[in-house]
C-alpha cells in the first residue's frame, strides 16, 4: 500500500512525475487511456483559462471578487478523477478545475462569484455539496454524507477538500476524528498551498507535515506532490479503495501552490518573495502534464493553442450569459428560507412589494 | 391511553418515528448505549441497532455537522446536545450552515433534522445546565424553535419537527421532564409547528409563556383565584415562527399583556413579542405590554438560583400590577 | 487635528494604547504581518514587535480563548475576528467565559479585553460576510457591545473599551470603514460606553440607529427637508447597556419612535427598545413604535442583496408614515 | 530525555512503581525527601477522603451533585507536585486532588459542589483558574497564560487538564496547536480515566494512545502510568523544565481510571462491568504508594489509620462549615457580572428588592 511506503514517519512524498513532466517512478504510473489522461488535461486547461480569465473580469469590474486556483489544478482534477459518478464531492471555496471535473457548469461556478445563489444550485445528481466558506466546517458534513452512506450501504465514498490554515480549526480535528471513529468512507484533501491569506505553512502548525496529523486520528496519511495529477490520482484511487472495504477514512496532503492573490482583495507580493513564486512557476502542474502528454503521443503543442484559443473564447461566451442573468429577483431571495414561507415572512415581503409600488 | 411525562413522550415519539421510518437516526454524547444522561433514549439503540442510535466522540460542531451530511444524504438526523449550555461549539454550524443550507443550493438541499437539547433552570445545576437561550435561535432565519410545555403536546410537536422538512430546534424543559403525567395517545398525531394555545381564556389579561413557565403561570393564577382577574393564558409552544394571530387577538379582547420568560431580559423573546403587539395592537392597549423576566444577570449556581428564578408568586404579583395600571 | 476614516481611527487608537501600555497586545488571523485584510493593524508588528502584534493559527476558538488567559495573566488583549460571520467558533468561549469570568471568580479575574471585528451588510461580499449579529451579544450578561458611527467616536469609545475593566465586543461597521474622514485628536480622549448620541434634535419622531445606519438616516432626513418633520436622530453608540434615559427624554417629547437596523427583524435589537419604550414612556406615545430592520431571511449574495439593504429612501418613507400616524 | 525513550511511537509506557508498589525503574526514581514523598501521599489521601465523603453527602441530600475523583488521584498530586509555587494550574472539573495540593483550601472545593461562587473565589497567589465545566475549552486558557507568561518573562508552566473525552473536542485542537506553535510553557496532562460518562476511550478515538496525538502538533507526548505517582512527577518535571527552556508543550496522557460513577447522577454499573472495575481497584494509586512509602521507612500502617481518621474528622467539620454558609445574598448574585454595574442592573435589582419587601 502506498500509504505505508510513503508513511509520513518515512519523510517520503508520493510523486509519478517530476516537475519536468518525466516518469520517476514507473511502476506507480496509473494505467489510464489517452481519452481519459486528455479529459484530466483539459479540465485542468479549462480551469486555469477560466481562472485566467476571472482575474481579468474582476479587474474590469465585471465581478466583485475571486479566490483563484492558479497552481492546484492537479490536486484537484487528479483526485476527481479517481472518484467514479456515485461518489460526493465536499469542497472548500477554491476548488474550480475539481467541480468542473465532477461535472458542474462553469456558468454555475461563475454564478457564485458574480454573488448569485445560483452557484450553489447544482443539479442533485452531481453530488456536489455547496461552496462552505466557513473553514474546515465542510468536513463535518462529509463525514455525516459518509455515515448516511456507509449505514444505507450505497457504495459512495465522499472526498472533501480543505486548506492548510483549514487544518489548524477545531472543525478540521473534529470532523477527521468522527470518520475514523466510525470508520467513514472518507477521504480528506488537504490541498496545502502554503499559504492561509498571508499566513504561511510554517505558522499554522509545527507538525513535520500536515499528513503527519492522520496519526493522531489513528488513520492513514500521505503526503502526495499536488502539483503531480497522477499521483494525486493514485493515492486517492488507493484511499477510494480502502473507504469501499469499510477502511476508514484517509489523509492525503497535496503539497502544491497558490500561484495567484488569496482573492481579489488581496495582494500577496506583501508578503511573500518573488523568489518563492517563481520556484512554484517552474513547478507547474499543467506545464508538467502537458511534456508528459505530448512524450505519450497524446498531445501535441499544436492542439493545445487551439484548445487554449477555444477555452477562451468558451469563457468569454459563458460569462457573457452569467453577465446576462443580472439582479435577482425579489421573489427569489424570500423563497428558499424555509419550504413554506411563514405568514410573518410573506408579509414582510408583501409589505416591501407595497413599499416599492408606492415608491415608484 | 398511557399516561407519559414529558421525558417519556419524547421517548416514546422517537422510538414511533425510528419505527414508522428507517431514515430516522438519533445520536449524541451518550446517547447510544445508555440512552442519553436523561434517557430520552434509553433502549432505542438496542432495538434499532447501533447505526442507527449511537454514542458520538464528544464533539458538538460534528454532531450538528454531521447530521447536516447525513440529511443531505436522506436520513432524518436527531441529534441530541446534551445540555443547551454545551451548544455553542456547535453554533457555528447551527447559524452557518443549518439555517442556510435550504437557502444557499435554492432547494436543492432541505435539512431534515431535529435538535434536541434540554434548557432551562430551577434545576439546581452546575454552571452552563440551566440557561434559557430560546432567542438566540429564534433570531436566525432559517431554523425553527420549538419548545413544548406538556407531555401530550411534545409527543405532537416533536412528532411534527421530524417530518418537517426544514430544521427545528427543540428545546426540552427539563425542569419539567418528570413533573407530571398526562394521556399521550399511542398512535401518531401531530401538533403543528407555528400554532400557539390557549391553555386559558380570559378577557382581563394576556399572559403568554412557554415550556416551564407554562406551569408557573398556572400556579399563578391558582394565587389569583380570588381576585376579579380573569387571565388569557398562552402557550406560545412555537418560538420561531410564533403565532402572532392568537397573541394579537388576545390582546385585542384583554388590551393588557404580560409575557414570562426565564431568558435573559434585555434582548430576550419577551422584546420581540411586544414589539409585535405595538405593531399590530397599539390602539388597544390599555397598559404598557411588559416583561416578567430572568435578570440581566448570569443565572447563579444552586444556592442563590432561587433569586433568579421566576416563582408563581412574582408572577401573579405582575399579573396585578398590569392589570390594575 | 488630522482627517481620519473609522479604519485609522481604529488604527490610531490601538497604536496609541500599545505605546502607553506594554501589556496592550493585538493578534488574529492575517493581523501582525499584514496588518489584518482590512490593514486596521498595519505597522503595529514593525513597531511593537513579533511577540505584541501577531498572526495566529487560523482558530477562532483559540483566538479568543487565549485572550483570556492573556487577560487574567495581565496582558489587554485586542484580538481580532476577521469578519463577524466567523465569530461563531469562538462563540462557545465568549459565552461561557469571556461574558462570565468575572462572575465566575467572583472578581477575582475581570477580562480586560476587546473583540473586535468588522460588520454589517452593504459591501456587496461572498456569504458570512455580511450580517449584523448584535443582538446576539447584547442578550449576554457579561458583555459590553459598542458600535461607533464616526471616526472621531471609533477612537473615544475604542480607547474606552481598552481601558475597561470588562470585555467588550467591539463591532465596526466595515461597510463606512473608508466612506468619509473627520477631525480626529492625536492625543487620548474617551467617548464613555454606554452614553448615546443626539446627533440631531427634534420633536416630531425619535429616530434611533446606530453604526452604518446613522448615515442612512442622516441621508433620509435629508430627503424629508422640504416636510415638516423634525427628526430628533439618536446614534445608540452602546447597544449593551444601553442609554435608556436618552430614549426616554427623547420619546417623551416627541411621542414618536422608529429604529433602525440591518439586523434582522424578529429577535432583534430594535424589539428590546421598543420593550422598554413601552415600559417607560407609555404614557407618551402618539404612534406605535417602529421597527425598520432586516428581513428574516438570509442576507442574500450581491446580486440580490439590494433588497435587503435599507436604504435612505426606505427609512424617509417609514418616518412619513410614523410621524403621520 | 523520557520522551524521547517513551515515545508513543515506540509502545512504551512510563512506570517507576508497578501496581503492587515495587519499584521496576531504579534509574527513574525521583529523589525527593522524605516530607515531600509524604506531602504527597496526605494529600492523596485528604482527597481520598473528602471524595467519599462527598458522596456519601450527597446521599444525604446535603450537597447536589459531585465529581467523583476516586481512582485518579495520582494523576493530579503527580503533577502538581512538580510545579513551583509561581506556576499555573488549569483545572478542569475533576481534580480536587490536585487544587488542594496548590492550595486550594478544601472549603472552597466544597462550596463549588455546594452550588455556591465561593467556589471558584481563589485567592491569585494559588494561581488556579476557576473549574471549568464546558468539555476542554480551559486548554485555550492555559495557552493565554502561557503566552503571556512568556513574552513577560515571567518563568511560570501553566499545567492544564483535560480528560479522554475532551480529546475530541476542537476546543483541545485549536488549544494544543496555538500552544505549540508560540512554543508556550503549557503542559497538557490528558487525564484518561477511560471514561467520558458512559463513552469508552476506544469510541472517543483510534488513535492508539491519547499521547499520539502530539505527533499532529509537531511536539512531544508520553503516555504514564498515571496512577503512578512517581512516574507522574518525573514526566512533569522534565516537562517542566523543557517549557522553561522556551522548548514548548508536551502533552501526558495520564493513564488511570475513574472507580467512580461519573458525577452522583451517573450509574456506572450500566456501562461497565466489575471485573473492569475489579482490575483497576487493584491499580489503587494510593494502595501502592503507600507499601512503598511503607517500604521505604517513611510511614507506618498505624500512621495511615490515624491519618484516615483525622481527615474523616476534618473533611466533617469542613463540611459543617459549607452547611453554615447556607444561601447567597441576593445583592452577591449582581455583584460579579461587571465591574460597575449599569444603571440598568441596578434598577432591575432595586425593584426586585421592592418586590420582596411589598411580598412580605
Ligand atoms: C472560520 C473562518 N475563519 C476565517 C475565515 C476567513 N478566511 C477565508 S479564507 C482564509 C484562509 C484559508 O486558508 P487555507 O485553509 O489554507 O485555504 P486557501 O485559502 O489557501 O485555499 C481565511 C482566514 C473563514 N472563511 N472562515
Ligand atoms: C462542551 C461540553 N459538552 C458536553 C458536556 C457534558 N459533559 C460533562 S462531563 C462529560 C464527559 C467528559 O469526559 P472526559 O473528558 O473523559 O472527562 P471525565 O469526566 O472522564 O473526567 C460530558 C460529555 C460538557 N460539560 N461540555
Ligand atoms: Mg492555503
Ligand atoms: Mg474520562
Amino acid at each position: 500500500m502506498l500509504t505505508k511506503t510513503y508513511s509520513p514517519l518515512k519523510d517520503k512524498i508520493l510523486e509519478v512525475l517530476d516537475y519536468k513532466g518525466k516518469v520517476v517512478n514507473e511502476k506507480l504510473v496509473p494505467k489510464l487511456d489517452k481519452e481519459f489522461l486528455l479529459n484530466m488535461y483539459k479540465t485542468m486547461m479549462l480551469g486555469r483559462v477560466a481562472d485566467t480569465k476571472a482575474l481579468q473580469y474582476q479587474r474590469q469590474g465585471r465581478i466583485l471578487t475571486y479566490a483563484p486556483i492558479k497552481g492546484q489544478e492537479a490536486a484537484q482534477v487528479g483526485v476527481i478523477a479517481a472518484l467514479d459518478k456515485q461518489d460526493w464531492m465536499v469542497p472548500a471555496f477554491r476548488e474550480l478545475a475539481g467541480m468542473l471535473y465532477k461535472g458542474a457548469p462553469l456558468k454555475q461556478l461563475f454564478m457564485y462569484w458574480y454573488g448569485n445563489e445560483e452557484g450553489n444550485h447544482f443539479d442533485k445528481d452531481l453530488k456536489i455539496l455547496p461552496i462552505s466558506v466557513p473553514i474546515a466546517s465542510q468536513l463535518n458534513h462529509a463525514a455525516g454524507l459518509a455515515y448516511a452512506s456507509k449505514i444505507k450501504k450505497k457504495g459512495e465514498v465522499v472526498v472533501a477538500y480543505v486548506g492548510d490554515g483549514g487544518t489548524s480549526h477545531g472543525e478540521f480535528h473534529e470532523a477527521v476524528n468522527f470518520s475514523a471513529v466510525f470508520d467513514l468512507p472518507v477521504i480528506i484533501i488537504i490541498q496545502n498551498n502554503q499559504w492561509a491569506i498571508s499566513t504561511p505553512r510554517s505558522s499554522q502548525t509545527k507538525a513535520k507535515t500536515l499528513a503527519h496529523k492522520a496519526i493522531g486520528y489513528g488513520i492513514e496519511g500521505i503526503q502526495v506532490d499536488g502539483n503531480d495529477p497522477l499521483a494525486m490520482y493514485i493515492a486517492t484511487k488507493e484511499a477510494k479503495e480502502k473507504a469501499l472495504r469499510g477502511e476508514g477514512p484517509t489523509l492525503i496532503e497535496a503539497l502544491t501552490y497558490r500561484l495567484g492573490p488569496h482573492t481579489t482583495s488581496d495582494d500577496p507580493s506583501i508578503y511573500r518573495s518573488d523568489d518563492e513564486v517563481a520556484y512554484w512557476e517552474e513547478r507547474d502542474p499543467i506545464t508538467r502534464f502537458r511534456i508528459y502528454l505530448i512524450e505519450l503521443g497524446h498531445w501535441t503543442l499544436e492542439e493545445d493553442k487551439a484548445l487554449i484559443k477555444e477555452y477562451k473564447d468558451y469563457v468569454n461566451k459563458i460569462f457573457k450569459e452569467v453577465e446576462e442573468t443580472g439582479l435577482i429577483d425579489l421573489d427569489e431571495v424570500f423563497k428558499y428560507n424555509y419550504e413554506t414561507m411563514s405568514e410573518d415572512l410573506q408579509n414582510q415581503l408583501n409589505e416591501y412589494k407595497e413599499y416599492i409600488k408606492e415608491a415608484k | 391511553m398511557p399516561l407519559m411525562t414529558i421525558i417519556d413522550a419524547v421517548k416514546n415519539t422517537i422510538d414511533q418515528q425510528m419505527e414508522l421510518n428507517d431514515n430516522v437516526v438519533t445520536f449524541g454524547e451518550d446517547v447510544g448505549f445508555e440512552g442519553g444522561v436523561f434517557r430520552a433514549t434509553k433502549g432505542l439503540q438496542q432495538k434499532y441497532g447501533k447505526e442507527r442510535s449511537f454514542d458520538t466522540p464528544l464533539a458538538e460542531s460534528a454532531i450538528i455537522g454531521s447530521a447536516v451530511g447525513m440529511a443531505v444524504n436522506g436520513l432524518i438526523p436527531i441529534p441530541e446536545i446534551q445540555f443547551s449550555g454545551f451548544v455553542f461549539p456547535a453554533i457555528n454550524q447551527i447559524i452557518t450552515h443549518v439555517a442556510r443550507y435550504r437557502n444557499r443550493t435554492k432547494g436543492t438541499y432541505s435539512l431534515p433534522m431535529v435538535i434536541r437539547m434540554p434548557y432551562g433552570g430551577g434545576i439546581r445545576a452546575l454552571e452552563h445546565h440551566s440557561e434559557s437561550i430560546e432567542s438566540l435561535f429564534a433570531h436566525i432565519p432559517g431554523l425553527k424553535v420549538v419548545i413544548p410545555s406538556t407531555p401530550y403536546d411534545t409527543k405532537g410537536l416533536l412528532t411534527a419537527a421530524i417530518k418537517d422538512p426544514d430544521p427545528v430546534i427543540f428545546l426540552e424543559p427539563k425542569r419539567i421532564y418528570r413533573a407530571f403525567k398526562q394521556e399521550v395517545p399511542t398512535e401518531e398525531y401531530i401538533v403543528p409547528i407555528g400554532k400557539a394555545k390557549v391553555v386559558q381564556q380570559g378577557d382581563t389579561i394576556t399572559v403568554v409563556a412557554w415550556g416551564a413557565m407554562v406551569r408557573e403561570v398556572e400556579n399563578a393564577i391558582k394565587l389569583l383565584e380570588n381576585e376579579k382577574i380573569n387571565v388569557e393564558l398562552i402557550d406560545l409552544r412555537t418560538i420561531q415562527p410564533y403565532d402572532k394571530q392568537t397573541l394579537i387577538n388576545s390582546v385585542k379582547k384583554t388590551g393588557r399583556f404580560l409575557v414570562v420568560h426565564e431568558a435573559y431580559k434585555s434582548y430576550g423573546p419577551g422584546a420581540e413579542l411586544i414589539a409585535t403587539i405595538n405593531e399590530q395592537a397599539f390602539l388597544y392597549l390599555e397598559a404598557p405590554p411588559t416583561r416578567l423576566a430572568g435578570f440581566d444577570i448570569t443565572i447563579p449556581l444552586p444556592k442563590g438560583e432561587h433569586h433568579f428564578i421566576i416563582t408563581p408568586k412574582r408572577i401573579a404579583n405582575e399579573i396585578k400590577k398590569v392589570s390594575s395600571f
